[in-house]
């Protein structure tokens, strides 16, 4: 057996091991990022893209690559930014921003108990 | 030189792909969990332009400016609403770059293949290609750019696994006999053939299911790559990839209480539709009410579970339910949101959903944490969502339902559930759920039915 | 960078990550046979020990060979042995001998709850 | 063929092994994974006599048999309170292994080594007759053939990482230029000498923490092995074993509320020693009670949570111990077990003890399960167990065990202690516990007691 296969195949078996053990830690709320997370890393392929799109195998192959880079890339950006995006949006109770806490405030007595406790935590 | 540093690169890459996914684990690692991924792909794609083999960047930096301005673009300006169908179209071109790449490699070294290689470059093409029309399918499906229905006709899995065991077939005789080359592009046609029809079958509905699936086998077709390019970063990051693919699609199955060969093949929903056009919707009697109604109960209410749907992501209802919350919290209510883990369009969904609308994330519940509170909650509170609250699930054995574990809503002393008639949710059966007494229902659309609860609360409480 | 190397360095980078990943998720009930049974895997150093007992590099190579076999040995059997003995001694409440519930019942009044509950469970 | 087979072999064992661990995570599947761990090394060890290096098999059988029957014998015939010396001792086995496999393979090829194989080759010697010492003075201390005083002088720590940098220095010098063969001898010399001076320092009840440690080291010499030999196998089953050790030993020194270097260089548990020598134990009243006066209460206690620490486990109490909670059990008390991770002499020792006096495991509880539950318990019975339930922790900045969690002993209604006197636990501090108000002192040997606790709780409960 060649050692690239072995080597492969350690690498694949190893990989699927940590994915499953790490991505079944991810809870629920995460899981639309993550999926756009992984969308991003599988822009990986633009390793083999970019190395057709560069060496000098005739047009057709230079155009196939930068096809291929382009959207390798659309992937990468993307898939970034957009997870960027999301992660941004979760945020905890304490760090809300201070506009509720002043329309809470402004709301008296039944809530005294939800303004103290956001209160203090900042 | 290059000799350490593009292997180091790849083993760098490698590993901060792993730290990546380890960050989102957690809500206070997530976005340090990003960036780690980020450094990891710039490592590799360093890695990749140091190659000799690369003597001209024109072409490079053209795609790579292109590219990198589509991705901006649609990252900056796709509403998380339209989340899903963004997921399938970027599986699309990840697919699409992975044949692209086995085709050229295919042609440029040709002749001299080994058949480990020339196997690893066939399973690529067939998984790239397959996916890539697959995506496109799952885009238009869940763009409503075409019919959500699922097309069936009689013989259909038959004819669709003929056309993978030809595809295959064929792979396998290219690999046995290289000089067969005009077996390279009907393998080719065939996997994206394969790919459309694949799609037909399955309802817009199932398209959260399938397109986990297609992450997975994009994944795959990374892996495949990577053995076929012997790179080690593009073999992990694939196995990454096919790993989240396919445990969320294993999560969503086992939350439906269906196989895989249920959602691939069942041509589940078309219940659905004909029941839908046969009109057959039962006349029983509801308690229905008005939103001044609602109102009035909502503002005695100490405590409310707010249960959200597939129908409140169609109504674009979040930032709406999210005033009410507030309206409710101020009033002095403990208000929270119960998830299901397949409400939505797609895993996680209504969690982005409402963390947009700015919902704090430890006041969202999923299923398993807060099944438990419905029994001391005054009103559940059930917004554009139906399968997922559906008693059926627990109590009959005939409903395609059976098994599903759901929402416990019914414990709760009142239950107000919002939606525009009295039309069955994706699985196509009818909610016992909307006929008991303590139900109530206040039919309209999801967001005008918020800003009227809002209008309505905020009158009462200041009265 | 030679392939032994960099695939090494690959292996070992994703089998560190494996096995934090696991073993973070070993509950502190079974952290003894968890060492006992890391302590048997690690005699996979026989590996190495059988080709020096077998090969033909004279007899201080062999009887250097030979010991570390012996000692891998002690480990892999006593090892595994080990492993297992303890993991035989955990139950479940459920799975006590029945002479424990026989005892209990003879015990009448004051447990019956307790013996109820063991009765339904076999 | 067996270009094939071999590799595949590897392939299989790396991967059985992991499946192995995953099993041990559960109870349910932990005898299933074990079994999954021994195939592994079945396949490991057919690929590797497959090797056609493999010449002569006289001695693999001999060695082997005999291997098996020590192994065997010591696997039947060690008591479970003997654990941990068993454990150090089989490092020391695995770590002698791997040194002398490291030696055989340099006298073997010595001129013609590559540096980055005489690297490897190098820091499997070095830490492997490192480890090999280290274990055999921890298995020493731990089976009380070596005084378990820390025995320390000045500038001991200067000392000892002068010997490791003169060796590790050696190392470097031999890889850079190999034709300096006298240093091999070096090198191995200094790392056992080294091994030896680093557990010198060391109290007897720190050697749980150093035997996980060494357990580290271990796997890492055997990863150095499969860096030598090329052997993928290897280095998975080394960075197992290497990540199990060092979680282990973190999550100790967390526990204690200690860092590494406190643990090494710490030369902790001397004040006991001296506060014992001086005599200074200081007199101050403790209620103590008689094992009849003690069961009288425990007979009307509806709760009881039983503690057992370091000196059950010395006393051999596990059986006697449980046969009391099956008293109170028949006598209507709900009886529960709460560990402290480090209480005992190796992590996870007291499941162990318990399991083996036949106390089903979801009757034992770890502290972040039970601590909350002390508060709604009659009596909390502490058996031979004290620095893990001194509320110093909590309380008395200066004390050298402030941070470290401890059970919530002193929220139970009453709280009985089982030891044999006055003496202060391993980190050598006081126990205020002893002093409240709510506190029983019952004196002697635990096996004892409880062998008295029994016969008169069944006295008293027949009466
Ligand atoms: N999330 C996933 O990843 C995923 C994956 C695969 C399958 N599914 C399936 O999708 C379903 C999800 O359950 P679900 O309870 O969220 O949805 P559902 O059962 O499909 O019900 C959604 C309800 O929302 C109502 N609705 C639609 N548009 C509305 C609007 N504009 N305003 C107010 N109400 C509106 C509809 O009733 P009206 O027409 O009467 O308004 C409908 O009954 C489950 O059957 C699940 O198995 C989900
Ligand atoms: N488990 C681990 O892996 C680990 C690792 C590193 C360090 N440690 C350390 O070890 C300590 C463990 O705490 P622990 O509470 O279990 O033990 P401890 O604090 O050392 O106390 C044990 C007590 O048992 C009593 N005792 C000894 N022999 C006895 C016998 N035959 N019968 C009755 N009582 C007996 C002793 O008091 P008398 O002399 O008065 O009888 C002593 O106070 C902690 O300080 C921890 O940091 C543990």
């Amino acid at each position: 057996m060649s050692t690239a296969i072995e080597t492969g195949l350690y690498v694949f078996l190893l990989a699927t091991f940590v994915g499953f053990e790490v991505i079944r830690r991810v809870p629920p709320l995460f899981h639309t990022p993550l999926m756009s997370l992984t969308n991003a890393i599988a822009g990986i392929s633009l390793v083999g893209s970019l190395v057709i799109a560069g060496s000098d195998h005739g047009v057709t192959s230079t155009v196939l690559g930068a096809i291929a880079v382009t959207a390798s890339t659309i992937n990468v950006v993307g898939g970034f930014l957009i997870t960027d995006r999301m992660l941004k949006m979760f945020k905890p109770r304490e760090a809300r921003k201070p506009a509720t806490a002043a329309k809470v405030a402004a709301n008296g007595a039944g809530t005294s108990a939800v303004v103290a406790s956001e209160g203090a935590s900042r | 030189m290059n000799d350490y540093v593009i292997p180091l690169c790849y083993l760098a890459a490698g590993g901060l792909f792993i730290v990546g996914l380890k960050g989102i684990t957690q809500p206070k690692t997530a976005r340090r969990g990003l960036q780690a991924a980020e450094l990891g792909m710039l490592f590799a794609i360093v890695g990749t332009l140091l190659h000799k083999e690369i003597i001209d960047f024109t072409w490079i930096i053209i795609a790579f400016v292109v590219g990198s301005v589509i991705g901006a673009l649609m990252a900056v300006f796709v509403p998380m609403t339209a989340m899903p169908q963004r997921i399938a179209l970027s599986h699309a071109f990840g697919a699409l770059a992975a044949g692209l790449v086995g085709t050229a490699e295919y042609y440029n070294h040709q002749p001299e293949i080994g058949a480990f290689t020339m196997a690893a470059i066939t399973l690529e093409v067939l998984l790239g290609f397959l996916t890539f029309t697959g995506s496109l399918m799952a885009f238009g499906k869940l763009h409503e750019l075409l019919p959500g229905r699922p097309q069936v006709y009689p013989g259909q899995n038959y004819v669709n696994i003929s056309v993978l065991l030809v595809a295959v077939g064929a792979g396998v005789w290219l690999v046995v006999d290289p000089a067969q080359t005009w077996l390279f592009p009907v393998i080719a046609v065939l996997a994206a053939a394969f790919g459309v029809m694949l799609i037909i079958p399955i309802g817009g509905a199932d398209m959260p299911t399938v397109i986990s699936l297609l992450n997975s086998y994009a994944g795959l077709s990374a892996v495949a790559m990577g053995f076929a390019l012997d790179n080690k970063a593009l073999i992990i990051a694939g196995a990454l990839d096919g790993s989240a693919g396919f445990l969320l699609s294993v999560i969503m199955c086992r939350a439906m209480n269906r196989s895989f060969t249920n959602v691939l093949f069942g041509a589940f929903g078309q219940a659905d539709t004909s029941a839908a056009a046969g009109g057959a919707v039962e006349e029983r009697p509801v308690r229905s009410a008005t939103t001044e109604e609602a109102a009035m109960l909502l503002e005695t209410a100490r405590s409310v579970i707010i249960v959200p749907g597939y129908g409140l992501a169609v109504a674009q209802a979040q930032h709406r339910i999210r005033e009410l919350a507030d309206v409710l919290t101020r009033n002095g209510a403990e208000v929270r949101f119960a998830i299901h883990p397949v409400a939505g369009r797609m895993p996680g969904h209504m969690n982005v959903l409402l963390a947009e609308a700015d919902v704090p994330y430890d006041q969202i519940l999923d299923m398993d944490e807060i099944n438990a509170d419905f029994a001391q909650t005054d009103i559940a509170l059930v917004v554009g969502a139906n399968d997922v609250t559906n008693p059926a699930a627990r109590t009959d054995k005939n409903s395609p339902i059976y098994g599903m574990p759901i929402l416990d809503v019914d414990a709760a002393r009142t239950v107000m559930v919002v939606k525009r008639g009295m039309k069955a949710g994706f699985a196509g059966v009818e909610n016992e759920l909307y006929f008991q007494d303590k139900t109530l229902m206040i039919f309209g659309d999801a967001k005008k039915v918020a800003e009227g609860l809002v209008h309505d609360l905020e009158a009462t409480v200041r009265a």
